[in-house]
């Protein structure tokens, strides 16, 4: 075993690693602070029409979001990872399914709750089952209902539209709202959801760089033009058309930001077209028939539970073995 | 005419520009060269010679040992001056004969034999005598590929042409330099299998390459060429057989089960030099590429070369190298020894800047789906690795984990830079080990 | 994903037309169970489970037996979710007949037809080979008597 | 056989003993039991019909109702029982209606699984008095978030639109319920 | 009231039969003879289901105990008190078992093991793992690598790595149980009988020249052990090996021995019983 | 309709599981095989339905006519335990392999509180007949749904790295609860 | 292997080392449905510990007369006596809290917790020493439903056995008592006790692998054989 003891090798440290040597340009980090990028228009047309209060929501959730998974995984004895910017995601996401002006310390709560009970318990980023925002924000629907289900009217309103989000409206009053306002945003709704214009700038972005599988928004779409279509046909004086699902509520932000999380939606592609239809089936149920108005958040959570069912359903044979034909081992 | 490919597979940046115009370069033998006993895939080779055993260049110093295996010949003249061990590429030591050369330039080939003549069973012994072991990078015993058992119905040979790992431009030079080295080899192929059908797979990046392969072939009417997709790992034999066939060669099967036989394009070369100049295996032609070497080239060496010597020819190395492969930079080994030998199926030596090679930091696998999306053989990398982190071998063994081939495409997508690879090789290793143990236990 | 079975270690106790059977023993949790009632009303601390030898055991050994396995889905709905559809269908059409003691006769109804259906199963399953694959198999030997092996 | 007859013997006679002790306690609690859910009904029927001091099961009735009679067995209304789907599942109330059906006495709600601290705001102060002297005809209406400006409406409760509507509408179902029994002239 | 009391009494009673006699049906059709004493032994153990008496887990051992093919003593983790229960049980003789504990034979630490010069190991720090690529950061491709997977491996808590970068089996609370020997891909660690002390501490089959200067601990195959123990210890492949059948220590030249790969154990780090803190004995 | 509401109303929105708190324990002890997980739920699911039609004979056939109410609880698991033994037997006769294969499955979970608490909610509900046989296949399917939701999430969890404390039952109770809120998505549909 | 233990010592296992619900995760169902409150909790556990009791001590007593076969249908019924005789009573004197804890008397049937003890212990020992685990079982459950009732009814009511112990200005959590807050708040109790057991257990080893470092440390530079040589 002669080592080599030539001059110039001795100054350089060869790296021991094993193939492949080549990595492609993207690292978890960088995709992360690309969403939030993908964010901005939302955030700032929440701002424009809600208020600068809303700014301190934002602040808070990501800075109570980020310290709870600093501190748990100081608890753990694990090496932090904040930077890697997926717990201020989370953070922000539930900011921008709050209501506008929601308590500060609820909001709080909800990212402690994202991040503890959605994300940490589980593991930390990769491991969670559920959506952490959507769990956040689904404890605090179920711990304040009626906090969060108090809308303040955006600041630009055109007409004399009540508070009451477009789904409410249309749950309780039976009034529906114009597109052209759900398209720009200046409606009642929670900070991100408002504004498909905003929303769609974003996902686009995210689709086009393909840190979003297109599948997943595109089923979503589809999946509600065909159940909210059928409900439509069905009854149109009592079901609104399937324009008006989309365009209503959180389906849009959550079909582009949510459902589209890499860790809770299946892995492969034809299963990112079960999730997406489930979770359209799902929603026009609740939205119809259920005594909630709006249930982006709950279908997404619903299906969130089934994905490993999916993935697996979904499994792709491997390689030179003919579908449906078992590996038949022997031993 | 539609490019043909398979499912899944990346795209990297190809860095073929670096070498792709450079005349291949002869390479002189240096003062010592190391010949590993282990060249090939199979049992060592037995040595022949002693210390202090004169030998020249072309004559064995080891022979074959049983069926799968290869014999090795001195590529120079020299004294055998120990038989020892020596850290080799794939950063292990092997017994190995080192031989220190004297300068002269002698050779004693065997004897040329006319290939328009030559009996199938005589191309048989000849690639067997001459060592000859695949080029595409697994160095499989040549002369083994062309024996196959005679219930196989063979259709076709394919020559592999692809050259899909970035950087290398071997498998290119020689299409343009000895195109008719190419054909004549994939024609003694043929002749030993008694198959009329004979394919070259060539990537479309290579548009001269397939220019000139079609040239050559424009008369033939059974052999052709066909232009697949550049993408990683368009070479990889399972890949070009669905690619230029359609068929799938199921796990733990081999080509021939689907009536293939490929060949790389240096492997053709190989044979018809043993054949038309009695020339058994002892140098190989490689690329010596990569930002971190100063001048990039395609040169051919003799066997044994330590790589510290190809480094030297090719202007030696640039101030911030930080990585030396042997092989491409998907599936080669990095070194830690540049006395480690040029070996037989030694395609390429690459050498990476400091730049190209940071470590990103490792997270958590965040079930993005990238590797499965990208593996082409439809496993799924991040549960085989996560499964063998868990020690939960049985798990991963039926999931599918000896089917990998390791080409690393799952780790090179990772956004999570999980080295995917490096677990699945642990994992393919443990349940290897256990499916000794069963059988063990059953008998 | 994962090749999905229930895993239970047994000793093979008696080998008969390569079906072994295995002994269970009953695992720690079963201890505080309240449905022991109904799984295991005599308490035994041993159950004894026949399984299919593929691979040749002898008596002593310690065998990993799969329940089910590929065949397990299949079985569960031959054996609970058909005869359910019978009965509740049995009932619903029993009901829909009878006119006194509705309750009753439509219970009849439908559970003679589940008994049918069950009639129908045995005569099925009565060929030797075609219940075989329902077997539990024994899918690996973890440790050999050592008295046997010679 | 001696196994099978001890086990069977056994078990029997524990059977039997259950049996015997069983029989004697609920000899002993079911006059507890009856008189409970009397005194529960009579509250409740006290809760809505103030003035009442005797009441008389509707026997014809398909659907649990009572007659209320004052200090002088004069009849001063009806106290109805009825149930209908909440934000949960069923909501069991009684109401105390005039004897002309047109006016609500009172509200009380007997049963409900509604969410707690939100939907079992209905069973509570302020919504229930909402109801004392409610006009039911025209039918009882809702208003939300505004302050009720007609007899027969009363304000939901906010964030539990739902459990209010349920209530407003067994109570109408219920009155036309009783109504058209009313009518079909059984007194 | 006394009609309720009789066909209360009849229903339960009846009950009570009816589900008796499908018990007692059952009983006869799915009878299963057991030994009890197995459920007896069985609980007695420790139930740490580690195999170091050669069986399939705990329950395997009952079993075979009561069947008297294995002998009670086996059972080493439990201890003397465990071995005189189960033998009271089955009314055999209590043998004694003779501990069983894990060696760790390899002192290349990070001061003796010379490391790859131009070589820096990136990826999991696990042994195996390491194994796999180029050997990890020593030159010596016999040693222990040092990432700790026998420790990971131990359920018992009785290892840990020193600061020299070496795994120390702590032998009060071995268990002799084996799981760090699997563990090893180098296969550094042998179990063996605690009153064995004198091992070879080192794996590596190098020419002398190379393992010289591979690492300041091991073997260099001189050979002057084998010579002067009458086949106490044999050279296999440049390397020491003890046959422990034949070895008569006070033949071993141990003095002579420039490396000491050649030592007893408790010279090492292995700790002597007076070492011990009180409260931990 | 109304049949339609129970069975719904059984298998998402009050859910046994999930917002009844009945069959935790094989909830919490599920395996984690998807397919076993199935299987048991079918197994529960026939003896859910099993149970809701004797237990309704049972109570409105005899207990009721001879005043013996009190006698509910002793009597309905009796009755469910001498049925389910003659089943298994029953089964037993008719198809030794397909016994073998999962009969243990048939007692071995469908036992537990789910099980009487659907026989002593249907009696309390006074459900009719049909009314408690669609009951019980429902709460049987959301049984089913719960616990192969439960299987699937078992599994993926088993390559997380939770928390060791929070390992088995904690982690379970909490995507229980998790899924618990999901199903609150339902809540006013019935 | 079984010791005889002292008769406190078979009273207080029941408290913390073989607590139902904390340690053996028993009878999860009564327990979550009924602790929306601290006085459903300790209603409950009383309720659940008089059956206990009562089994245990009948089921001992007798232990010699049952045969092996009928062993656990005669636990069953018996238990399903005491369970109905509790809910008869409740019903007759208790109509409050029988209605508030719903259909969860008669569950108490099925609650493997009593079941489990028949079989672990009652059926095995004499009535004394039977009544001692059935009482400390039986204040481990209790114990154990108030502290979860306590805590969902502090953080989702705003107070604890009807008083308010929450300021005003504290919103109340209202999920606390909702199924889905019941699930959350077990299975974090859960972890946090297998926590607190593990630290405990993990201390006690690292201060005993520290001790045998300390040590062993010295030994291994004595004869680090670069020194000597
Ligand atoms: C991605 C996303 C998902 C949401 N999911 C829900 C949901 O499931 N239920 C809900 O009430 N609100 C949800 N929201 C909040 C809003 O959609 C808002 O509640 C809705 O517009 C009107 O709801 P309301 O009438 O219940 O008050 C979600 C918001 C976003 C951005
Ligand atoms: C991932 C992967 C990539 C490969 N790429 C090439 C390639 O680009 N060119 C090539 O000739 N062989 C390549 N091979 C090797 C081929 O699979 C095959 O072994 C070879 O073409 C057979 O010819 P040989 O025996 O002459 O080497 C690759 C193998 C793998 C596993
Ligand atoms: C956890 C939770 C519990 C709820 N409970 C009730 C309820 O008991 N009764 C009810 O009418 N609505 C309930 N709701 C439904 C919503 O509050 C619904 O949006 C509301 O009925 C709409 O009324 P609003 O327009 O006054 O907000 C509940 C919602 C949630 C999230
Ligand atoms: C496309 C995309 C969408 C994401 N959506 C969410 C989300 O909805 N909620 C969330 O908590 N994190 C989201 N993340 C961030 C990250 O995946 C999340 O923190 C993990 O779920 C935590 O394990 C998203 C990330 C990406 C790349
Ligand atoms: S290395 Fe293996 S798992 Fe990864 S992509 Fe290649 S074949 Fe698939
Ligand atoms: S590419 Fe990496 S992060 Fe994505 S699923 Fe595969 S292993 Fe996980
Ligand atoms: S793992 Fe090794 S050190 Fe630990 S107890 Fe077993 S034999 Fe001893
Ligand atoms: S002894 Fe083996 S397992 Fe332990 S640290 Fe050394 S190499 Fe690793
Ligand atoms: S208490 Fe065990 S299932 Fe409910």
């Amino acid at each position: 075993m002669t080592a080599s003891d030539s001059e110039e090798n001795k100054q350089i440290r060869f790296d021991l690693t094993t193939s492949p040597h080549l990595h492609s340009k993207w690292s978890t980090q960088k995709v992360m602070w690309l969403v939030v990028a993908s964010l901005a228009p939302s955030i700032f047309t929440s701002l424009l029409f809600f208020g600068l209060y809303q700014l301190l929501i934002i602040a808070v959730a990501i800075l109570f979001a980020a310290g709870t998974e600093y501190a748990l995984q100081v608890m753990r004895n694990k090496q932090p990872t904040i930077l890697d910017g997926s717990a201020m995601l989370t953070g922000l996401l539930l900011a921008l399914t709050l209501p506008p002006n929601f308590s500060l310390s609820a909001t709080a709560i909800g990212s402690v709750v994202a991040v503890g009970l959605g994300k940490q318990i589980f593991g930390g980023l990769g491991f969670n089952i559920f959506n952490p925002a959507l769990v956040g924000r689904a404890f605090l629907q179920a711990a304040f209902p009626v906090q969060i289900t108090t809308w303040s009217k955006p600041h630009l309103a055109v007409d004399t539209i009540s508070s009451a989000t477009p789904l409410a409206a249309f749950k309780f009053d039976h009034v529906s709202t114009e597109i052209g306002p759900l398209f720009f945003g200046n409606i009642g709704g929670s900070l991100g959801e408002t504004s498909a214009l905003a929303i769609l700038a974003g996902g686009f972005f995210l689709i086009a760089i393909r840190i979003v599988n297109w599948q997943i928004p595109v089923s979503m779409i589809l999946g509600m033009i065909i159940f909210g279509g059928v409900f439509h046909l069905i009854n149109p004086a009592v079901n609104p058309s399937p324009l008006f699902h989309i365009f209503a509520g959180g389906f849009l932000f959550g079909a582009m930001f949510m459902a589209t999380d890499w860790v809770t939606s299946p892995i492969t592609s034809s299963g990112m077209w079960i999730f997406g239809l489930g979770i359209s089936l799902i929603l026009v149920v609740i939205r119809l028939y259920g005594g909630l108005p709006e249930g982006v958040m709950y279908s997404i959570l619903f299906m969130n539970a089934f994905v490993p069912l999916i993935n697996r359903l979904t499994q792709p044979a491997i390689f030179g073995i003919k579908q449906g034909g078992q590996n038949e081992k022997s031993y | 005419m539609t490019i043909k490919t398979f499912r899944g597979g990346i795209h990297p940046p190809e860095y073929k520009e670096l070498t792709q115009n450079s005349v291949f370069e002869k390479v002189p033998a240096p003062g010592q060269i190391f010949l590993p006993l282990t060249q090939h895939l199979g049992r060592q080779a037995i040595p022949v010679v002693k210390k202090g055993s004169v030998v020249t260049a072309g004559m064995l110093v080891a022979q074959a040992d049983g069926f799968i295996s290869a014999p090795i010949h001195s590529p120079v003249c020299g004294t055998v001056a120990n038989l020892g061990k020596q850290i080799t590429s794939s950063g292990f030591p092997k017994d190995t004969i080192t031989i220190i050369t004297n300068g002269q330039t002698e050779a004693a080939f065997m004897s040329p034999m006319d290939p328009e003549t030559i009996t199938p069973d005589d191309i048989r012994k000849r690639v067997a005598d001459a060592g000859i072991v695949g080029q595409g990078g697994a160095a499989f015993p040549t002369s083994v590929k062309l024996t196959p058992p005679p219930e196989k119905l063979i259709e076709f040979v394919i020559l592999n042409g692809c050259e899909c790992e970035p950087y290398l431009t071997r498998d290119y030079r020689f299409m343009l330099e000895r195109p008719d080295a190419v054909i004549g080899g994939l024609k003694l192929i043929l002749k030993v299998l008694g198959v009329q059908k004979g394919i070259m797979g060539i990537e479309n990046n290579k548009p001269a390459a397939i220019e000139k392969m079609k040239n050559y072939l424009r008369d033939e009417k059974d052999l052709s060429v066909v232009v697949v997709k550049t993408k990683y790992p368009q070479g990889a034999e399972k890949m070009l057989i669905k690619a230029i066939t359609g068929r799938e060669v199921p796990p733990g099967k081999l080509p021939m089960d689907v009536g293939a036989v490929m060949q790389n394009v240096g492997t053709a070369v190989a044979i018809y030099d043993a054949i038309t100049k009695g020339e058994p295996l002892i140098t190989a032609a490689l690329t010596v590429s990569g930002k971190g070497i100063k001048n990039p080239k395609n040169l051919i060496v003799p066997v044994g070369t330590p790589i510290k010597d190809v480094i030297d020819h090719c202007g030696g190395l640039t101030d911030n190298a930080a990585k030396i492969i042997v092989g491409g930079p998907m599936m080669g080994a990095a070194q830690y020894d540049l006395s480690s030998p040029v070996m037989k199926a030694t395609s390429g030596i690459l050498v990476l800047t400091k730049d190209e090679v940071e470590t990103k930091q490792e997270t958590t696998c965040v079930r993005c789906g990238k590797c499965v999306e990208v593996c082409p053989l439809n496993l799924l990398p991040t549960r085989l690795a996560r499964l063998t982190q868990l020690q939960r071998y049985e798990d991963a063994e039926m999931i599918g984990i000896t089917v990998c081939m390791e080409c690393g495409t799952c780790a090179y997508t990772c956004p999570s830079n999980i080295p995917l690879v490096q677990w699945i090789r642990l994992g393919k290793q443990k349940v290897f080990r256990l499916q000794k143990e069963r059988s063990a236990s059953e008998n | 994903m994962l090749k999905e079975q229930l895993v239970e270690e047994g000793i093979v106790s008696e080998i008969k037309n390569s079906v072994a059977t295995v002994m269970l023993a009953n695992k720690e949790s079963c201890n505080e169970c309240s449905a022991k009632l109904f799984c295991n009303p005599k308490g035994e601390d041993i159950r004894g489970l026949s399984a299919a030898d593929p691979i040749g055991v002898n008596v002593g050994d310690r065998v990993i037996v799969s329940l089910g396995g590929e065949h397990l889905l299949t079985a569960a709905l031959l054996l609970y979710g058909v005869p359910l559809v019978i009965l509740i269908a049995g009932i619903l059409t029993g009901y829909y007949l009878f006119e006194k003691n509705t309750e009753l006769h439509s219970t009849f109804l439908g559970a003679s037809l589940t008994g049918l259906y069950y009639l129908v199963i045995h005569s099925c399953s009565r060929k030797e080979n075609r219940g075989k694959k329902f077997l539990p198999k024994i899918v690996s030997v973890e440790h050999v008597n050592p008295s046997t092996k010679q | 056989m001696k196994k099978v007859i001890r086990m069977i013997l056994t078990l029997s006679i524990i059977g039997i003993f259950s049996g015997g002790v069983l029989s004697k306690i609920n000899d002993w609690a079911v006059p507890y039991i009856e008189a409970n859910k009397k005194a529960a009904t009579e509250k409740a029927i006290s809760l809505v019909q103030p003035e009442g001091k005797n009441y008389e099961r509707i026997k014809e009735a398909p659907f649990e109702a009572y007659k209320v009679f004052d200090e002088q067995n004069n009849l001063i209304g009806y106290s109805l029982v009825y149930e209908g789907n909440g934000f949960q599942g069923k909501i069991r109330l009684m109401a105390g209606v005039s004897v002309d059906l047109n006016k609500i006495t009172a509200l009380e709600i007997l049963e409900q699984v509604e969410t707690p601290g939100l939907g079992t705001k209905v069973t509570k102060e302020p919504f229930t008095s909402q109801f004392n002297n409610l006009i039911t005809t025209p039918q009882i209406d809702w208003v939300k978030g505004v302050k009720p400006d007609k007899p027969n409406e009363i304000q939901a409760i906010t964030g539990a639109t739902i459990s209010s509507k349920a209530v407003v509408a067994i109570i109408n179902s219920g009155i036309d319920q009783l109504r058209n029994f009313h009518d079909s002239g059984v007194k | 009231m006394v009609l309720t009391f009789i066909v209360a009494i009849v229903t339960m009673g009846g009950l009570g039969f009816i589900f008796a006699s499908a018990l007692a049906v059952a009983d006869k059709k799915l009878k299963v003879v057991e030994d009890l004493r197995i459920a007896e032994v069985n609980e007695i153990l420790p139930n740490a289901n580690c195999g170091a008496c050669g069986n399939a887990g705990c329950y395997d051992f009952a079993v075979k105990v009561v069947q008297g093919k294995v002998d009670p003593s086996k059972c080493t983790v439990g201890g003397q008190d465990v071995i005189d229960e189960v033998s009271r049980i089955l009314g055999v003789e209590a043998g004694s078992s003779t501990k069983m504990v894990a060696r760790v034979l390899c002192r290349g630490g990070n001061a003796e093991a010379a490391q790859k010069e131009n070589a820096a190991y990136y990826g999991p720090q696990s042994c195996s793992v390491q194994a796999l690529v180029g050997g990890g950061d020593k030159l010596c491709f016999d040693g222990c690598l040092g990432g700790g997977e026998c420790v990971d491996a131990c359920q018992f808590n009785a290892m840990y790595m020193n600061d020299n970068g070496l795994p120390v089996v702590i032998e009060e609370l071995c268990t002799g149980c084996g799981l760090c020997a699997k563990a090893c891909p180098r296969n550094i660690i042998e179990i063996h009988p605690v009153d064995r002390t004198l091992f070879v501490f080192c794996k590596n089959h190098d020419d002398p020249k190379t393992s010289k200067k591979v690492c300041k601990a091991a073997c260099i195959a001189c050979g002057i052990c084998a010579r002067k123990s009458d086949g106490g210890v044999v050279m296999l492949d440049n390397l020491a090996v003890i046959n422990y059948s034949k070895l008569d220590i006070s033949k071993i030249p141990l003095d002579k021995c420039s490396t000491k790969a050649i030592d007893f154990v408790h010279a090492d780090v292995q700790i002597t019983e007076e070492k011990i803190p009180a409260e931990v004995s | 309709m109304e049949l339609f509401l129970i069975f719904i109303s059984a298998a998402l929105v009050n859910n046994f599981v999930l917002a009844y708190f009945l069959g935790i324990c094989p909830f919490i002890g599920v395996s984690n095989k998807i397919s076993s997980a199935f299987s048991m739920g079918l197994a529960t699911t026939f003896v859910m339905t099993i149970t809701a039609i004797v237990s309704w004979l049972l109570f409105n056939l005899i207990l009721v006519p001879y005043n013996l109410e009190f006698l509910q609880i002793p009597s309905f698991i009796l009755v469910i335990a001498s049925l389910v033994q003659f089943v298994e037997m029953f089964i037993k006769k008719v198809s030794q392999p397909l016994y073998r294969a999962l009969g243990i499955f048939l007692p071995l979970i469908t036992t537990n509180c789910a099980i009487l608490g659907l026989a002593l909610f249907a009696s309390m509900r006074e459900y009719t007949f049909i009314e408690s046989i669609i009951f019980g296949v429902g709460a049987g399917v959301g049984f089913i749904l719960a616990l192969v939701l439960m299987a699937g999430i078992r599994e993926e969890l088993e390559l997380a790295d939770v928390p060791k404390a929070f390992q088995g039952a904690p982690i379970t109770l909490i995507v229980a609860g998790i899924l618990a809120l999901a199903f609150m998505g339902f809540a006013g549909m019935i | 292997m079984k010791k005889q233990v002292t008769l406190s010592k078979e009273f207080l296992k029941g408290l913390w080392d073989i607590n139902p619900i904390f340690k053996q995760v028993l009878g999860m169902c009564p327990t979550l449905a009924v602790t929306v409150s601290a006085i459903n909790g300790i209603a409950m556990g009383l309720a659940t510990t008089f059956v206990l009791v009562c089994a245990s001590l009948l089921i001992s007593t007798i232990r010699k007369l049952i045969p092996t076969q009928v062993r656990i249908a005669s636990f069953i019924v018996i238990i399903a006596t005491f369970v109905t005789i509790v809910d008869l009573v409740m019903k007759a004197k208790f109509p409050e809290l029988s209605k508030a804890l719903g259909p969860f008397i008669p569950l108490i049937v099925v609650n493997c917790l009593i079941l489990g003890r028949q079989e672990a212990f009652a059926s095995k020992s004499k009535p004394l020493r039977a009544l001692l685990d059935a009482l400390g079982n039986g204040a481990g459950f209790l114990l154990a439903l108030f502290v979860l009732g306590g805590i969902r009814e502090i953080i989702g009511s705003r107070t604890l056995l009807g008083f308010q112990v929450m300021p005003n200005g504290f919103e109340p959590w209202l999920i606390m008592i909702l199924p889905a807050g019941a699930f959350l708040t077990l299975g974090l109790l859960l972890g946090f006790a297998n926590l607190y057991t593990g630290r405990r257990d993990r201390f006690e080893k690292e201060a005993l692998q520290a001790q045998y470092r300390s040590v062993g440390k010295e030994a291994v530079f004595q004869n680090d054989p670069s020194e000597k040589s």
